[in-house]
């Protein structure tokens, strides 16, 4: 099933217990080249933390990342490389608070993928006002609404260019019509061949914008299937129970 | 002159009559030195706080750990001796002993500038530390996610904003760098409170000669402490921002 | 001003009279402080340890012939005056050189002490032959703060002053470190400094080629408070009484009491 | 003992068998002004931050608002004189000026305190200041929105988030504390510093008697900041929580 | 139309400019008890800010607030009772980090209610339980999840027992589950008789829990009505334009 030549990112036997309390339980997972996976799951199973995993935000307490069959090591040099490769947007955004609008979106081109500023500024511009907030750039991050913050975020993380993005939850403070846009931009990013693996509550958008959907439990993969199956099929009872407000709707 | 002043403000005008001249060229050492002490202390101080705080990861090569973790300790020796011992002692050492053992003739107002940056250095640097430390952990992580590393986190995303918070610790050091000027008085630096010890033991006012010279220093820090204001209302930025309209997006 | 209206020596109930002396008992040997009782030394107040010297043998006799009760108090130089003009002492016994600027501030006694002018150099340098002020033609010199002692350094040829320095064993260090060429100093305690320093050496000039210096400059004496006639009378009274032999066999003794020495 | 001794350590030896006992009643002395004074000084530079930070709004009773300015007013120029002056002129002019002109005898240990409290409040005033900048402003609104007036949201929320941080500037308050009681020997304080120089002016050997002064600090200070350290790492908290399980939920 | 016996808060002309940036434009808007309001419209179009208004966080630029028909004035006193009565829920949370989960919720009930320890924790326990985070009271903010700590936020501000709740996107970073649970929280609450304004992006959940939708646009109140009535026959072009992608569903 799994083509290994086009395995872009792959989890093994992955682990992470915070004290006495395991999160993550040997979790075993792999991303082709342009899929759009999404994660979905109740509040507190462990999704934010498997992105956060793969982005070696957090060391995992058992199991390896690969990217492109390679293992991540703990190295500074090649965790950088790696994660200005596999771009992150976070449920929180952070985004950074001394600099304004453009500058957040500008500097990783400049700083990290050393273009030329005139580079970063044009790339950050084309993605800003792919997600509506060419109008801010002269903002500080302080003075954006919720779904402004969570736009520039989105922004951010595309101007670098990345191989895949992981989404924490890239829509939660987004209106429909906002999704919808950002549903047409991650389309179209998939078609540019992005990769992409999207944490959601959004039931509606991991079933229209996904190539695979991920249910997590408690800590493990409870089922991974097409979205098809999955909210037409689903196998497993907890997921059958999670699923049943949206099915039902 | 030659009659006894009766009053307070007699012996002021009296001292400052004599002394007015030699105060003012004090007040001009003490500022040289504690204006270039004090930012070359705070480069020092943040400098130290980026070596104290770089992570040695399990990863890192073999070479580069011992690095780092030599320079670390290096630092941390820096600190705890530049803090730990009075400047006088530390004057007292470098001046003299560099001429004494490597022969070295230095200029005391250029010896009391390295001086006292190696002192406001090593108290910046834990300054840096809280600094630092108080800065949200998000904007680390939102740094790391774009593939900056350590360094890069630090000097575009965390010291700039540590570096407002900051600012009335560097006031401090900087109003605590002019009053310990005074010990420099040691290797020969002849600034504001040794002209005002001079006179003092002239006359025996101290009061009155101490009045003048507090007078001078308060006008000092009370400067300063209005100019790092403003400045922290300046990083603080506009309140304001400009919409960009729709028209004017194609030319950016 | 308002110190007028402190009797002084201060009476209480029928005790004795208290007789308050302030010095730095760190500057031997006028004064010193050490941990024991040895010698007759005087308690310091407000402390465990003790204070001797020629200042407070001197201060020993001032008390005894007077029938008051002595109190040493160990302050800080700058600290000595204020303490004399708040009523906190009622006289400074610590070295103190006569000036005439000084003597607008307080009311010095007479002469307790007059010693010698002397520098200081290096043992091995080419002043330490030196006899007269000439030798010292265009040389690095500086001396103790707020002392006789800078005033005569202009006296010196060509000299080339620096500025004065807080501590003897500060200028000591810097005349080691060749930064001076020689530092002035009271005969007294030059001797001192050198056995603790021998490779400094004392350079005594011969008769006439020497500083040029007013008697009370060279000389020691109590200071009280301004218009405080009753003590300095008592004072006087009692230093009157001691010849210059006196003196210098009880000086001559003390040095030999110095803690260097034990 | 009647040798004079040769070398550097014979004469630390010679110097420390004579002065060992008054260097550690130095120290203790230099000790207890310090640590009072840092506490007391930490606890005016969080009373002034507060008084500093208490916002007049438009519908404030006008009593209370003069009083809120008044205090403010008050707390400024207690601030900029105390960090504007030197340390040695505040002890003549609280010292002598109180029993000149007052007829007050303190004594002079307590006074000590008292000046060195007021000191080290002026700065920590100003550190307080920073440190209530940097947290974020999310948690005022969070206090404000439950009801909580601006006094509560400072102690319950605010200070405590910013004393952590503000721990790196309490070492160095105390570290300097420890060393700036050496400006206390004008009135009388006979501190480790005192005693160094009585030392030096007994011996002539200022190398010799500032080694063993400098190597006391460095014990002092060395304590301090690890002390603080693990005051910090005990702050941060456990890593770990525990679950409370449902059947034990109930009885909680 | 307005009952006015039973307004519990009123907006009378409000507006609110940050720099040269009209945000708010001459809102007004009443609310009744035992009302539940959506307020609901796209990013950055001043929803937020109106609640933070209303709950005096930002100092209007023009106009009043009425309590029980009794003007808001800018007295410490006065907005601190007042706010202990209107609560409100961030959208960023605002957690006290300084907390332990339990403590954040207590502090209020404790310090402003002046209730003993017993009652306030009492009461904590009741809400967080409620919100199924009844397990985690011996966490700090930092080691919650992202919808650990929204409920979090949700249980802190009912510990209060306040007369009318403010809520900024409530379910933003809640799975469909738990947005049901919070679904029933909030109508066993209103059946209790809380007033609620809730502003969110959720327009099944605003169709579903409100007595009232209001539609904000670019700063003012573009239309507001029943559920029915805004869901089912929208009068203006932009709500039509703004519910398109829901209603299409
Ligand atoms: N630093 C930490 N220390 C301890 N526990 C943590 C920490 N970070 C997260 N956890 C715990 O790990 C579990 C999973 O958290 P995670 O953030 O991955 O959840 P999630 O699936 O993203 O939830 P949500 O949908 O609410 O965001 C939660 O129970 C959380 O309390
Ligand atoms: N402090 C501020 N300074 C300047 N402008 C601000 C400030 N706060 C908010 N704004 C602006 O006000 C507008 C309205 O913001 P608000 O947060 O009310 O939007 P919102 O409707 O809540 O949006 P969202 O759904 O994205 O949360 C936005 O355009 C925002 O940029
Ligand atoms: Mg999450
Ligand atoms: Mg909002």
């Amino acid at each position: 099933m799994v083509d290994l030549q086009n395995v872009t990112l792959r989890v093994e036997h992955l682990g992470k217990t915070f004290g006495n309390h395991e999160v993550l339980k040997d979790i075993d997972f792999c991303v082709q080249k342009g899929e759009v996976i999404s994660v979905i799951g109740a509040s507190g199973s462990g999704k934010s933390t498997l992105l956060r995993c793969i982005n070696m935000l957090e060391t995992p307490t058992s199991g390896h990342v690969f990217y492109h069959g390679k293992v991540i090591e703990n190295k500074p040099k090649e965790i950088s490389l790696y994660r200005a490769n596999v771009g992150m947007v976070f449920q929180s955004f952070n985004l950074f608070a001394n600099m304004k609008v453009l500058k957040n979106c500008m500097v990783g081109a400049e700083k990290v993928r050393k273009k030329s500023e005139s580079e970063a500024k044009q790339l950050a511009m084309t993605f800003l006002k792919k997600v509506g907030m060419g109008a801010y750039i002269n903002a500080r991050p302080h003075q954006l609404s919720g779904g402004q913050k969570q736009r520039v975020a989105i922004a951010r993380a595309l101007a670098m260019e990345p191989d895949v993005l992981l989404f924490d939850e890239p829509t939660s403070a987004l209106d429909p019509e906002m999704v919808g846009e950002v549903l047409e931009v991650i389309k179209q990013l998939a078609n540019e061949g992005l990769t992409m693996v999207i944490v959601t509550h959004e039931m509606a958008f991991a079933r229209d914008v996904s190539t695979r959907v991920v249910f997590m439990d408690k800590g493990v993969i409870e089922e991974e299937g097409s979205p098809e199956q999955i909210f037409g099929h689903p196998k497993s009872e907890r997921t059958k129970a999670f699923l049943s407000r949206f099915t039902s709707q | 002159m030659s009659s006894i002043p009766e009053s307070f403000f007699g012996w002021v005008a009296l001292i400052f009559n004599e002394y007015g001249g030699m105060f003012l060229r004090g007040t001009g050492a003490t500022l040289f030195i504690a204006a270039l002490g004090t930012i070359f202390g705070c480069l020092i101080g943040f400098v130290v706080g980026i070596i104290q705080g770089t992570p040695i990861e399990k990863g890192t090569h073999f070479g580069k750990k011992f690095l780092i973790k030599c320079s670390q300790i290096f630092v941390s020796i820096y600190v705890e001796i530049f803090r730990g011992t009075p400047m006088m002692v530390q004057a007292m050492v470098i001046y003299y002993g560099s001429m004494q053992v490597l022969g070295w003739n230095m200029v005391p107002i250029y010896a009391g500038v390295l001086i006292l940056s190696l002192n406001t250095g090593a108290y910046m640097s834990e300054s840096v530390r809280g600094g630092i430390v108080s800065i949200d952990l998000g904007q680390t992580e939102g740094a790391k996610a774009i593939g900056m590393t350590h360094f890069q986190t630090m000097i575009y995303v965390i010291l700039p904003q540590a570096f407002r918070n900051l600012i009335p610790q560097i006031g401090n050091g900087f109003v605590s760098a002019i009053k310990d000027t005074s010990v420099l008085n040691v290797i020969s630096v002849t600034e504001l409170y040794f002209m005002g010890r001079t006179a003092c033991g002239t006359y025996f006012r101290y009061f009155e000669v101490f009045f003048i010279i507090s007078l001078i220093y308060l006008m000092l820090t009370f400067v300063t402490s209005r100019l790092l204001r403003i400045l922290e209302r300046k990083l603080d930025g506009d309140n304001n921002y400009d919409l960009i309209h729709d028209a004017d997006l194609g030319e950016i | 001003g308002c110190a007028s209206k402190a009797e002084t020596p201060e009476t209480s109930g029928t005790e004795k009279k208290v007789f308050r002396v302030g010095m730095e008992c760190s500057y031997a040997p006028f004064n010193w402080t050490q941990k024991d009782d040895s010698n007759g030394a005087v308690p310091i107040m407000d402390s465990s340890d003790y204070a001797y010297g020629y200042d407070v043998e001197m201060a020993k006799r001032i008390a005894e012939a007077n029938g008051w009760a002595l109190e040493v108090y160990k302050i800080d130089w700058d600290g000595l005056i204020l303490a004399l003009n708040a009523n906190k002492i009622d006289a400074i016994i610590a070295g103190m050189g006569v000036t005439e600027e000084r003597q607008k501030s307080v009311d010095f006694s007479e002469y307790y002490w007059s010693g010698d002018m002397v520098m200081i150099v290096n043992v091995d340098s080419p002043y330490a032959s030196a006899t007269s002020l000439e030798d010292f033609r265009g040389t690095k010199v500086t001396s103790q703060l707020n002392t006789v002692w800078m005033d005569l350094i202009p006296q010196i040829p060509e000299v080339d002053e620096k500025p004065g320095l807080g501590g003897n064993s500060e200028i000591l260090v810097a005349v080691r470190s060749g930064k001076l060429d020689g530092t002035i100093l009271g005969e007294t305690e030059a001797y001192s400094a050198v056995l603790a320093n021998p490779d400094l050496a004392v350079v005594k000039f011969e008769e006439g080629k020497g500083f040029d210096y007013s008697k009370g400059e060279a000389s020691n004496a109590v200071a009280v408070r301004k218009g405080d006639s009753e003590t300095l009378e008592a004072i006087n009274k009692v230093l009157s009484s001691f010849s210059a032999e006196d003196r210098s066999a009880l000086m001559e003794k003390i040095i030999k009491m110095q803690p260097i020495l034990e």
